[in-house]
């Protein structure tokens, strides 16, 4: 579990990009902040790690306070995956993924082996592994900055806009690939997108943020989408332009399901077994 | 960290059983270099070649401090250098001067005939045409003369000023530093300080102006010595100095300019003729 | 350091203002063989880095030949020079010399200015309509100014120092007090000299700085600066982009 | 060309002296400038400090600069030390922007996650950011090795030997192919060194081949 | 009326980007090509007003062939909005707006007095006018782009991922944006995206492509929802992940609308009127 207790974060040139921040994160579930652009998601997300040290409250993972851990402890047992992968382009694939645990004194041999295991786990062929990064596609790229956030087999994942750079049809592979991985290895992940189809279809908790990182509504998607909490909620998810409001339409034998402005969104099913 | 940062620093000492042989950046000058080079060699010296060493300022404290041993030196312009008030013009009194300002430790050995001096030239056509034979005629010449030099010459002794209160001549002066002749021949100068010895003297056919005032001192070529070294290699470089004249200078000159010899080709083959090398 | 003293006040020594050619003069010889050399590479280099530039044509060809340019020894290319074009026509063969050092640097500000240019803007300028001729005197000469400027700069820098190598061969300017001093060994007199050469040299160094931040169009400069400044596409452009002065 | 032939121990010779009096600037200017460089990255005002003389030195004539060092240091001035410092000078001015502006040109994402991995900031100097400012750096180390190869020729002005020896002398004889191969010679040590450099890079930044190595960050210099 | 009849484009470094593509794109409509990325989408947009030339083929513009006219002049009377605006740097957004009129000679006056009123149809402030790009955000350079785009009054427009930069929200304003403009000016407009949801709500016609542009179906979204012509089609609406695949789940009293994977996508609501 993580908790943030009336974290404010104010930047050397006096932008406060958190202010007041309070949060619960629970244990094994995807959290994901979700807001647009410069609303403070990925300071939150860097506060975790101590990569930007809070200018007041505290932060606590499973009790502990972190603003007495060494940072780079810290920061080596948590996965951190970012927007454009971030990997080192002077290494190898699987140079990248074994980096954290070369750093922490692990063997050459035995770290390159549990990196080749990591990149099957990501889905990727090992055939990949003695690449540079800049010889992989987009999509790769991001596998592999993937198995390097879960190379020391971290309780927390940090995750900040891993897919933002990605084209749609890779994307969408890629949050099935993570859905996945969530159901196998259920880590506490925290995810930041600024997407909110992304957040509903990642998210166990979801939370929507205005500027400063103030909390416009915390909860599951379905509550969201139920009652949206305020208008600023309700036009970020779309409600307000009709978006989420489908009605059925009958269209050559199909119920259509149709928004608002008449735009076909889906097609009305039975409920599907889970 | 000496005041003076014209001090030399030609850096590789020599063991002391080897004579360092030195010479001026200036072709004819490292020609005799080198011929005392070989001859020393011959007689059995160890010798290490330290050539075209700049100018008198950069070589001479080297001398001094016995970084180098020997080197071809011309008696005028070396007694200049010590004593620029000199009045001596003669051969044998500039030789006989210079032996008095030298500074302790450092010696020459005998002069040699052969001579490269400063010398004012004027084109065959020139002189015909203004009746000039002499630097005395230059006073009566009505054209404006415009004199031709390195830049150094505008202010020597013997420069403009010289030729005006020696002669009475009034000349412009113009910086053409290595490409004199060509200026001359070119017209862009009509009076070029050549060296004696330069054999473009002859292949252009100059005229050199006489000198009946001693405007320009004597200089033969002479061999200074570091003291120390100057009985060891005395008889070598006193026979080579005997051999060497001036048209012979002129001649080595000319195969290094013209001919395109090097000079330890031009060296070998003067000292075989002379029959110096055994 | 009373050679410094020494120096100074060689330089403000009447004597300096005596005689056929002063300090001043040679001041204004050194300035006019920098400007004529500079002009005439101007004149050979800035349309012909454009065409490279605008049609992205012959770029590699252009960068192999500066390339090689660069490495010239421009006092050995002086004295060649002369030796080839006569040894009585110093003054021209120096001029060439000093034309086809400047020239590299022209020709890389010229046509690394263009392609320094953001792809998107030029496309787009094509996209709406504009000629061919349009895009190059609205967009691309405009905003490849600065470039210009400094290749310029590095030119005019780079010529400078040459002619004060050219005065071994006669050409006088500030190097001849210099050579002569050498062999005078007076060393107040080539101390300076020099510093008056450097003084020279600092002084259009600045001078160019200037006209280079001038012609920086506002656009660029104004808002994002440091976005603009560091974006990938401006910190590596094409070979040589001239950010410095050169010398020789 | 048949001078040429005849001297070709000659030139053999001078152009080993050349590539001598040549190596040490490089190489120490690139020593001096790593630790200028980071420097002139790392704080506004060193940087300004750095930059600026770095850019005055920079405009500074060669034949000035031997003239100007010897009463500033106390050394001689037809001094072979007095050339090496005077290019080591310039090549620390070339350099230290180089330096600068390859750190800077570190993708700060990379710098950014290798932080969030768990790099140490010295590890992370080391390791990550001079590595990847390699290819810029080596590109002014390029532009430095070309620039000081055509400068070490002036030195022949003062009396320190190098293929200039071919300049002054085939002059005075007026033989057009000895001044024409010492230019050559030069352009072509100036060329050998930009090769093995780039080759050196090759072998020692395996990453950069095929993308395309950043070019320098400045002209190089002709003398 | 465009008309593509067997166009093909090669490029010189061999790569076909087009291959035997033929398509009619209807007047007053707006026809949104989708697909992957490198599919061809820009290629064959950029064919319309022969930035590209077809390499077989032809192209007819209301009957006419466009390979005879002046690309110039065509240029001009084709309004054009890029990706990331392409905007000229060192031009005031009024003189960016007011380029191609200027360029036909209209007076300066004149032009500017049209720039200004473009501004306000694209829901620009007027004080904006004499900023450089460079200051303005990105979704504020993405309507300078399209002021731009209006300024001879064109009947087609061209708009390649216009959107594809800016932050979500942003774009969703945009959209609507584009959809009012759409009404009050019905144009011909040719769209690129790789959004599929955004061709959905834009676009009449919507031509979904695979690599070399080949076209895997065409038709209106209800069409395409209803009746994916192929598993790609399928793939890329995202059916196959039952993403539009929708059922009711009934929570906290409302008809909540789930995909297959049990994430929200909506509420159900009596049909809206249109
Ligand atoms: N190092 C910094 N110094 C100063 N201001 C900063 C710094 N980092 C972020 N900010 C500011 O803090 C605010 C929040 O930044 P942050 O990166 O957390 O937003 P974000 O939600 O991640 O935005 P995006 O979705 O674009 O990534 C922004 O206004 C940003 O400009
Ligand atoms: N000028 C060019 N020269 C060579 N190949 C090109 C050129 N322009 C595009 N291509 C290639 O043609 C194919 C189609 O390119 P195009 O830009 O039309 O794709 P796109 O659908 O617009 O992709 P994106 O969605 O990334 O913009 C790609 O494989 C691309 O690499
Ligand atoms: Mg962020
Ligand atoms: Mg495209």
């Amino acid at each position: 579990m993580i908790e943030f207790r009336n974290v404010s974060k104010q930047f050397a040139d006096g932008t406060t990009a958190v202010d007041d921040f309070s949060l619960v994160i629970p244990s094994r579930k995807t959290t994901v902040l979700v807001g647009s652009s410069g609303c403070g998601k990925t300071t939150i997300l860097r506060m975790i790690n101590r990569m930007v040290e809070p200018s007041s409250g505290t932060i606590e993972i499973d009790g502990e306070g972190i603003g007495t851990l060494d940072p780079v402890k810290l920061r080596r047992r948590i996965g951190y995956v970012m927007q454009n992968s971030g990997l080192l382009p002077h290494r190898k694939v699987i140079d990248n993924v074994a980096t954290v645990p070369r750093l922490e004194g692990v063997p050459r041999k035995q770290a390159h082996q549990r990196a080749l295991e990591l990149l099957d786990t990501v889905g990727l062929s090992r055939g990949l592994a003695d690449r540079y990064p800049s010889q992989l596609s987009g999509g790769q790229q991001q596998r592999v900055g993937v198995a390097r956030g879960l190379a020391v087999d971290p309780n927390i994942m940090l995750m900040d806009e891993p897919f933002g750079a990605v084209d749609p049809i890779v994307r969408a592979d890629l949050q099935q690939e993570l859905l996945r991985l969530q159901r196998e290895l259920d880590k506490t992940i925290v995810f930041v997108t600024h997407d909110i189809d992304e957040a509903f279809l990642l998210g166990h908790q979801i939370v929507i943020l205005q500027k400063g990182a103030g909390i416009a509504q915390v909860g599951t998607p379905a509550e969201i989408l139920a009652h949206p909490a305020s208008d600023f909620v309700a036009s970020f998810i779309g409600a307000d332009r009709g978006k989420r409001a489908l009605s059925i339409r009958k269209s050559a034998g199909n119920d259509l399901l149709v928004d608002s402005d008449g735009r076909p969104a889906g097609i009305l099913v039975e409920a599907a077994a889970e | 960290a000496t005041g003076d940062p014209l001090d030399p620093d030609t850096g590789s000492d020599a063991p002391d059983d080897t004579i360092v042989v030195g010479s001026q950046a200036y072709y004819s000058n490292e020609i005799i270099a080198e011929i005392y080079a070989q001859a020393l060699e011959n007689a059995g010296f160890d010798v290490d070649r330290q050539f075209q060493i700049g100018q008198r300022d950069a070589y001479l404290p080297a001398l001094e401090g016995g970084e180098v041993d020997l080197f071809p030196e011309y008696t005028g312009n070396l007694l200049q250098f010590y004593d620029s008030e000199t009045t001596a013009t003669l051969p044998d009194e500039v030789y006989s001067e210079l032996q008095g300002v030298l500074p302790d430790g450092l010696t020459v050995l005998d002069m040699s005939p052969a001579t490269d001096q400063d010398s004012y030239n004027v084109t065959d056509a020139f002189s015909q045409e203004h009746g000039l034979t002499s630097l005395a005629d230059l006073a009566g010449v009505d054209t404006e003369l415009i004199l031709g030099g390195a830049p150094e010459l505008e202010e020597r002794p013997y420069g403009p000023r010289g030729l005006s209160e020696v002669y009475g001549a009034a000349v412009q002066f113009s910086a053409t530093g290595d490409t004199t002749v060509d200026a001359l021949l070119e017209g862009v100068v009509n009076i070029a300080n050549v060296f004696s010895a330069d054999p473009r003297i002859q292949t252009e056919g100059l005229v050199t102006l006489e000198d009946p005032e001693g405007l320009f001192l004597a200089s033969n070529v002479v061999p200074l010595v570091n003291a120390e070294v100057a009985d060891d290699v005395a008889d070598v470089i006193n026979a080579v100095s005997a051999e060497l004249t001036a048209e012979g200078l002129v001649a080595l000159n000319v195969q290094s300019t013209v001919d395109q010899v090097s000079s330890e080709d031009i060296a070998e083959q003067w000292l075989t003729e002379t029959g110096l090398l055994d | 350091m009373d050679l410094f003293i020494d120096a100074i006040t060689w330089i403000f020594s009447p004597e300096r203002l005596e005689g056929t050619n002063t300090l001043p003069d040679r001041v204004v010889e050194h300035l006019y063989f920098t400007a004529v050399s500079v002009l005439i590479a101007a004149v050979i280099a800035v349309p012909s880095g454009y065409l490279i530039g605008h049609t992205g044509k012959g770029k590699e060809l252009a960068v192999a030949i500066s390339g090689a340019a660069r490495a010239l020894p421009s006092f050995g290319l002086i004295l060649l020079l002369v030796l080839m074009v006569g040894v009585v026509r110093v003054s021209l063969a120096a001029i060439i010399a000093f034309v086809l050092l400047a020239i590299p640097s022209i020709l890389a500000g010229a046509y690394s200015g263009i392609q320094a240019i953001d792809r998107q803007a030029i496309d787009a300028a094509r996209a709406v309509g504009m000629t061919e001729w349009q895009i190059l005197y609205k967009v691309e000469i405009p905003l490849g100014l600065p470039l210009l400027i400094g290749g310029l700069r590095s030119a005019a820098l780079q010529v400078v120092a040459t002619v004060t190598l050219a005065a071994y061969v006669g050409l006088g300017a500030l190097g001849y007090d210099i050579i002569q001093g050498l062999n005078l060994r007076n060393y107040a007199q080539m101390l300076g000299s020099a510093i008056v050469v450097i003084l020279v040299a600092l002084l259009l160094d600045a001078l160019f700085g200037l006209l280079q931040t001038y012609v920086v169009p506002r656009g660029v400069t104004a808002g994002k600066l440091t976005e603009l400044r560091s974006a990938p596409a401006r910190r590596r452009p094409v070979v040589g982009v001239p950010t410095e002065p050169e010398r020789g | 060309m048949n001078w040429v032939l005849d001297n070709l121990d000659l030139i053999g010779e001078l152009t080993l002296e050349h590539i001598r009096l040549s190596i040490t600037p490089i190489v120490l200017g690139l020593v001096i400038a790593l630790p200028l460089g980071w420097l002139a990255y790392r704080f506004a005002l060193t940087k300004g400090v750095v930059l600026t003389f770095a850019g005055v030195l920079y405009t500074i004539p060669s034949l000035a600069l031997f003239i100007l060092l010897p009463p500033m240091l106390g050394i001689s001035f037809l001094s072979e030390l007095n050339v090496t410092i005077a290019l080591t000078l310039y090549a620390v001015a070339i350099m230290a922007r180089s330096v600068a502006d390859a750190l800077a040109s570190v993708d700060e994402n990379v710098r950014q996650s290798a932080t969030a991995i768990g790099f140490s900031t010295w590890r992370r100097f080391w390791t990550v950011e001079l590595p990847l400012a390699g290819p810029v750096i080596l590109a002014g180390l390029r532009v430095t090795a070309v620039s000081t190869v055509s400068l070490v020729t002036v030195g022949i002005l003062i009396g320190v030997h190098s293929l200039g020896y071919l300049f002054t002398n085939g002059l005075q004889r007026r033989i057009v192919e000895e001044v024409a191969a010492g230019v050559l010679m030069t352009v072509l040590i100036a060329l050998l060194f930009d090769v093995l450099l780039m080759l050196l890079g090759r072998v020692v930044m395996p990453w950069t081949r095929g993308s395309s190595v950043p070019r320098p960050q400045r002209e190089p210099v002709g003398a």
